[in-house]
């Protein structure tokens, strides 16, 4: 083989890639090839998304007036939940992990697969599943508990379909914990020769370090519904005050997953951004080692700190000082990650293509939201705050700002390698920037309406916080558009965008050296390894335009 | 791995000896723990069956499921998930025993 | 050398890696498993600190016989699990051992099953199932039989799974159409097995032997 | 004062935290600010194909970025745990002279009591100056306590009591809100916390109708739910006496010792058989079920007034 072969240059014989190998929905159905795998799970959960955001746009047009003139009490609270239970467990847990993670970690390490394809294909039938159940629950009447299913309001008093929507939940943990096992062992085992667990990169790191939170943390949640199902659907007293039952062992049960939950919607994004920012920077990420450590001691500490959720729940004074602590302490290695992010722009060629400029509004958006969870870390600030739409606002600037904003900066930046066609520029520019805009007008009213004392879970409210509502609401319009403008754009390009190159973006990064799309194998040669990851230049120099063989070689010379 | 004309390297009476003798220790442990159940000790009656549990459950994870002889990766697993457990046990029992019912 | 090319699957190329893949899998599975019935036990304990009286009347209301036999009854099939899982790593030698291993543990399996059922009847007679008509009185005995049926019945039903497995084990090696020797299936499903055991091993002192002394 | 953009501090607790939460908004904000001025400043200079210095890095290593920036804000975001966590313990537990009130929530309103017997719905009147200690229990699910203008939340559980207080320090009328979620009309489960000057809460005390003094009705319930039968101090069944029992540690037959406090003798009516008293046999029938959340604190103010009749009056002394 010549080298012109090796690197791609020279047409091999032809070959259907992994979306033309096989045409027929059964191919689909029945595929075991993580790629086909992923797309499955990108269509599922862009349906769970806009099912999700219709929910909260009938929301955000009830709140426009204090009183409400859309919908009555039991409707919003059904819409609400139904938001929160779609947008957690069928859109935000399973996005970037099994559409992007899906896809590229088999890639990224060189290997053909993950390592038990059929019980990748398994758990996505189990998210169908499960999803079916949950929407049955909202066909049927809908569930009105809210999605942390608080006892004992869901076990004995919620009139509505808690037993469809927790069964579905159920359910779609072992989804979770089944593709969690799956890439634990990926990532171990089939790693290409030469790389080694430092040379990987980031975003393999990344969702490593998620699969881990999966496997340990969802087996609670699936305990803490089950205890719920049981005592609603059977009989079973567990948490009934009247026998005796304590309903906050529960609340500790649900956020022993649900605060580590926060981190499996996170984590990954940081691993997106982790591979975009050096791109466009031509930089090598700055502290990649420390970067390493950061996620790991996310993972690991993440489950050490649910208690903050509780501070007003009746919980110890001394459990809270513990919780307080600990929550401060995850801070730390979420600092380090932005301070990083920053210092990889040091001295690069910066360049503002769309993944770029999702990126660096993640960075925006989770430094503000990081920063006030400061303030809900501090006993005395969340006893005031906590329950109220000071809290509203910073979960989604992690978990929306943030992660849906690396999931479309990840989608942008591997759409060529996915799709083999380049997206249009100037549109997902807009899109980024209108985002961004959308967001921040959204959710920062909703930090002050917070403060102020507006609780959330609030069909009607005091007339005095109809001004920060209204301009939430209106946020909410920008951002619906500029959700719905990539959805089109997108698919647009599908069939009208400029045919990608193996490496659109002169990546590095073991994806990139394979075919756009990839074949069903993922790579016609053993892909072997024998440098480190993001290596756009020389060791101690700063970033060049150059392509990463060329400056290298430089450097060595 | 042994293939179909070698010799196995041990031999049927030694694969049900030392896993007999196993066994043999676990039906004990369990009549020592259903006798000391009926020895009024306090709360030490508890205590004892607990730590006679962990000591079984030891047996048949070091031993007949051979995390003993599993590389270190294996026993890391093991390792995480019951260090994960302790922690939901450590931090949830740190609340439900230091709650304050009424204060003065 | 055994032929194993035909145990290989997607997306390996050597036969070992993909075993000790197989393995690691489920034990970081099993992992996953002992947080589940971790949580349990976690909420019994909470309850039982609750109200220590009621566990201990409760216990003493369920009968210790079942529940011993049935401990016996499981850390047997342990011992054929484990002779049958190490007999099919040394080779194809112990082939008939190993089914009639698997078909023992089956079997045990079931035996469990059936005292388990004895030993439903008998509390569904003594009045034991939380409802109207409950036979203890103390606050707190109905959470420890909220429990009892609960994790006793999840139990069951990873025992039923587990019975699943090791019976199709022993039918397909008995129909030649197991590669005992070199198929990590018996290795994995024997792992699950004994997990299983392990947690009815916490079981046993956490629901039969409470409050026997007083 | 325009409550859209402010909001009140009315209570001693209100100043506190919002000492902590103006500090750390400096805080954050300098940091929100200095992290976006970089990330600018950085993708201006070095946008692709300007003219700003590249050539090998500085000598300064990142290692040295790294433990310097990690320790700096370990022990940044120690200090914050330390400030909050000390204003948290200094205003943990109720002053003794504190004012006891009860807060009874059901779906979806707020029941309150003054310890003369006087009740609202959906309002509480204090007076201004003086601790008020707040003693709340729920009918059905979870509510949470919640005045913003107090800065204080509490949620309110069913089966168990939970308590918080405040000293408020401005007089006026200020929302009380429901602050957990707690099914259809969460949102309306809203009321009014009405702060008065000393004098007038007093008077405005005074003319509330003749709601029996909550010891009172538990003197009522004391006889009317057959306590009396065994408890009486004339009583012939061997059952502990209650008179001076509030606040006695009493010996347990499990060799425990506790404290006669209103854990204590709400677990003992409602769970008698899980702390028997030394020397007595566990005969008391279980009373859980059988009373409501309000009873139980009236019988629990009635064996409070046996303890020491001096206090009852100080409690009552507004009369």
């Amino acid at each position: 083989m010549t080298d012109a072969l090796l690197t791609g240059d020279l047409p091999l014989p032809p070959r259907p890639d992994y979306l033309r190998h096989g045409v027929t929905l059964k191919s689909w159905l029945i595929t075991t090839d993580h790629k086909r795998i992923a797309i499955l799970y990108a269509i599922t959960i862009t349906i769970f998304f806009f099912m999700g955001g219709i929910a909260i746009t009938l929301v955000r047009l009830e709140l426009l007036t204090p009183n409400g003139w859309l919908l009555t009490s039991d409707t919003y609270n059904k819409l609400f939940s139904f938001h929160g239970i779609v947008m957690v467990w069928f859109f935000l847990v399973p996005s970037i992990p099994n559409t992007l993670g899906n896809f590229l970690l088999p890639l990224m390490i060189g290997a053909p697969d993950v390592a038990f394809p059929r019980l990748n294909l398994f758990s996505w039938y189990l998210t169908i599943a499960a999803g079916v159940l949950t929407v049955y629950a909202l066909i049927a009447g809908g569930v009105d508990t809210g999605w942390t299913f608080y006892t004992p309001y869901s076990t004995m008093f919620s009139n509505s379909h808690v037993f469809a929507a927790a069964s579905g939940v159920f359910v779609v943990g072992f989804a979770s914990i089944a593709t969690g096992v799956n890439f634990i062992a990926t990532t171990h085992m089939l790693r290409a020769p030469g790389m080694t667990w430092f040379r990987l990169p980031l975003f393999v790191w990344a969702i490593y370090a998620t699969s881990i939170v999966m496997v340990l943390a969802t087996p609670v949640l699936a305990i803490s519904l089950l205890l719920v199902i049981a005592e609603r659907w059977l009989g079973l007293p567990i948490f009934n005050p009247a026998n005796g039952g304590d309903p906050i062992l529960f609340q500790h049960l649900f956020w022993f997953y649900s605060h580590p939950a926060v981190y499996i919607m996170v984590l990954p994004a940081m691993g997106v951004v982790s591979e975009i920012i050096p791109c466009f920077a031509r930089r090598r990420i700055f502290g990649y080692d420390f970067m390493v450590y950061a996620m790991l001691v996310i993972a690991g500490i993440g489950f050490f700190v649910w208690g903050h959720h509780m501070f007003v729940s009746g919980q110890s004074p001394y459990a809270n000082l513990i919780f307080s602590f600990l929550s401060f302490i995850i801070a730390v290695p979420s600092a380090i990650k932005v301070f990083n992010w920053t210092a990889s722009l040091y001295r690069g060629q910066i360049s503002f293509e769309a993944p770029m400029l999702y990126a660096l509004g993640f960075v925006g958006l989770f430094t503000t939201g990081g920063l006030s969870g400061l303030f809900l870390a501090s006993i005395p600030v969340d006893v005031h705050v906590t329950d109220t739409y000071f809290v509203v606002a910073h979960f989604h600037y992690i978990m929306v700002g943030g992660s849906v904003s690396a999931f479309f900066a990840g989608l942008h930046f591997w759409w060529p390698k996915i799709t083999g066609k380049m997206y249009p520029e100037s549109w997902s520019r807009f899109a980024a920037i209108l985002m961004y805009a959308g967001f921040n007008m959204t959710f920062l009213p909703q930090f002050f309406a917070g403060y102020l004392g507006m609780p959330r879970r609030y069909h009607t409210y005091p007339p005095e916080f109809q001004i920060y509502n209204v301009m939430s609401s209106s946020g909410a319009a920008i951002l619906a558009l500029a959700y719905l403008l990539p959805l089109g754009y997108l698919a647009w390009s599908l069939y009208y965008g400029e045919r990608a190159g193996k490496n659109p973006w002169g990546a590095t990064g073991l994806e990139w050296t394979t075919f756009s799309p990839p074949p069903p194998k993922n790579f016609d040669w053993q892909p072997r390894v024998d440098r480190g990851p993001y290596d756009y230049h020389a060791e101690g120099q700063s970033a060049g335009l150059d392509p990463p063989e060329v400056q290298n070689a430089r450097g060595v010379l | 791995m042994s293939g179909e004309n070698a010799a196995p390297r041990v031999s049927a009476r030694q694969l049900w000896r030392r896993n007999g003798l196993i066994w043999a220790a676990l039906l004990s442990l369990l009549f020592l723990s259903l006798g000391l159940a009926y020895v009024p000790m306090g709360r030490m009656t508890m205590v004892a069956g607990i730590v006679i549990a962990f000591v079984k459950s030891s047996l048949v994870i070091l031993l007949f499921m051979e995390l003993v002889k599993s590389k270190p990766l294996v026993r890391l697993a093991a390792f995480a998930g019951v260090v994960c457990l302790a922690a939901l046990f450590a931090l949830t029992l740190a609340d439900v025993l230091t709650r304050i019912t009424t204060t003065q | 050398m055994t032929d194993t090319s035909g145990l290989l699957r997607e997306p390996w190329d050597n036969f070992e890696r993909q075993r000790s893949a197989g393995k690691f899998g489920i034990w970081v599975f099993l992992a996953s498993e002992v947080l589940f019935f971790g949580s349990l036990m976690l909420t019994y304990t909470v309850c039982r600190i609750d109200h220590p009286e009621a566990f201990a009347a409760a216990g003493r209301a369920t009968n210790i016989w079942y529940g011993t036999i049935n401990t016996a009854i499981l850390l047997t099939s342990s011992l054929t699990m484990a002779v049958a899982s190490q007999a099919a790593t040394v080779g194809r030698v112990f082939r008939r051992l190993v089914i009639w291993c698997l078909a023992a543990t089956a079997s045990l399996g079931i035996a469990f099953l059936v005292v388990k059922a004895f030993e439903y009847k008998e509390d569904i007679e003594k009045h034991l199932v939380p409802s109207a008509g409950f036979a203890l009185h103390d606050t707190g005995a109905q959470l420890f039989f909220g429990l009892y049926w609960l994790i006793t019945g999840v139990h069951a039903v990873h025992l039923i799974i587990g019975i699943v497995l090791v019976s199709r084990l022993a039918l397909l090696g008995y129909l030649q159409k197991l590669q005992i020797g070199e198929a990590p299936e018996i290795e994995v499903t024997a792992l699950y097995w004994h997990l299983v055991d392990v947690i009815w091993i916490f079981l046993y002192p956490l629901i039969y032997l409470p409050g026997r002394a007083s | 004062m325009n409550p859209v953009f402010s909001l009140p501090e009315a209570s001693t607790h209100a100043v506190r935290v919002d000492h902590i939460f103006y500090g750390l908004l400096v805080l954050t904000g300098l940091t929100m600010i200095a992290v976006f001025v970089l990330i600018v400043m950085l993708a201006v200079r070095y946008r692709r194909g300007s003219s700003a210095e590249r050539g090998p890095l500085p000598e300064i290593v990142s290692r040295e970025f790294e433990i310097g920036w990690t320790s700096a804000t370990l022990f940044l975001f120690i200090f914050l745990f330390w400030w909050a966590a000390s204003a948290d313990l200094s205003g943990l537990s109720a002053p003794a002279n504190a004012l006891e009130m009860h807060v009874v929530a059901k779906q979806w309103m707020w029941k309150t009591q003054h310890s003369n017997g006087a009740r609202e719905i959906n309002a509480l009147h204090v007076p201004v100056d003086q601790p008020v200690r707040l003693v709340m229990t729920s009918q059905d699910v979870i509510h949470s306590f919640f005045v913003p203008a107090f800065r204080v939340k509490q949620d309110v559980l069913p089966g168990r009591d939970t308590e918080i207080w405040f000293r408020a320090t401005k007089t006026g009328v200020f929302p009380l809100l429901c602050a957990e979620y707690c099914g259809t009309d969460h949102s309306m489960m809203r009321g009014r916390i009405v702060v008065m000057r000393q004098e007038d809460y007093a008077s405005w005390l005074d003319k509330q109708p003749e709601g029996d003094d909550l010891a009172h009705q538990g003197a009522q319930l004391f006889v009317a739910q057959g306590c009396s039968g065994c408890h009486a101090d004339s009583s012939s069944v061997h059952a502990p006496k209650l008179t001076g029992l509030y606040g006695s540690t009493v010996q347990l037959s499990d060799g425990r010792q506790v404290k006669a406090d209103d854990g204590y003798i709400r677990d003992s009516i409602l769970q008698p058989k899980r702390e028997v008293v030394a020397g007595y046999e566990p005969i008391m029938p279980v009373y859980a079920g059988l009373l409501d959340d309000g009873e139980v604190q009236g019988l629990t103010a009635y064996i409070r007034s046996l303890a020491s009749p001096n206090r009852t009056q100080t409690d009552g002394a507004a009369k």
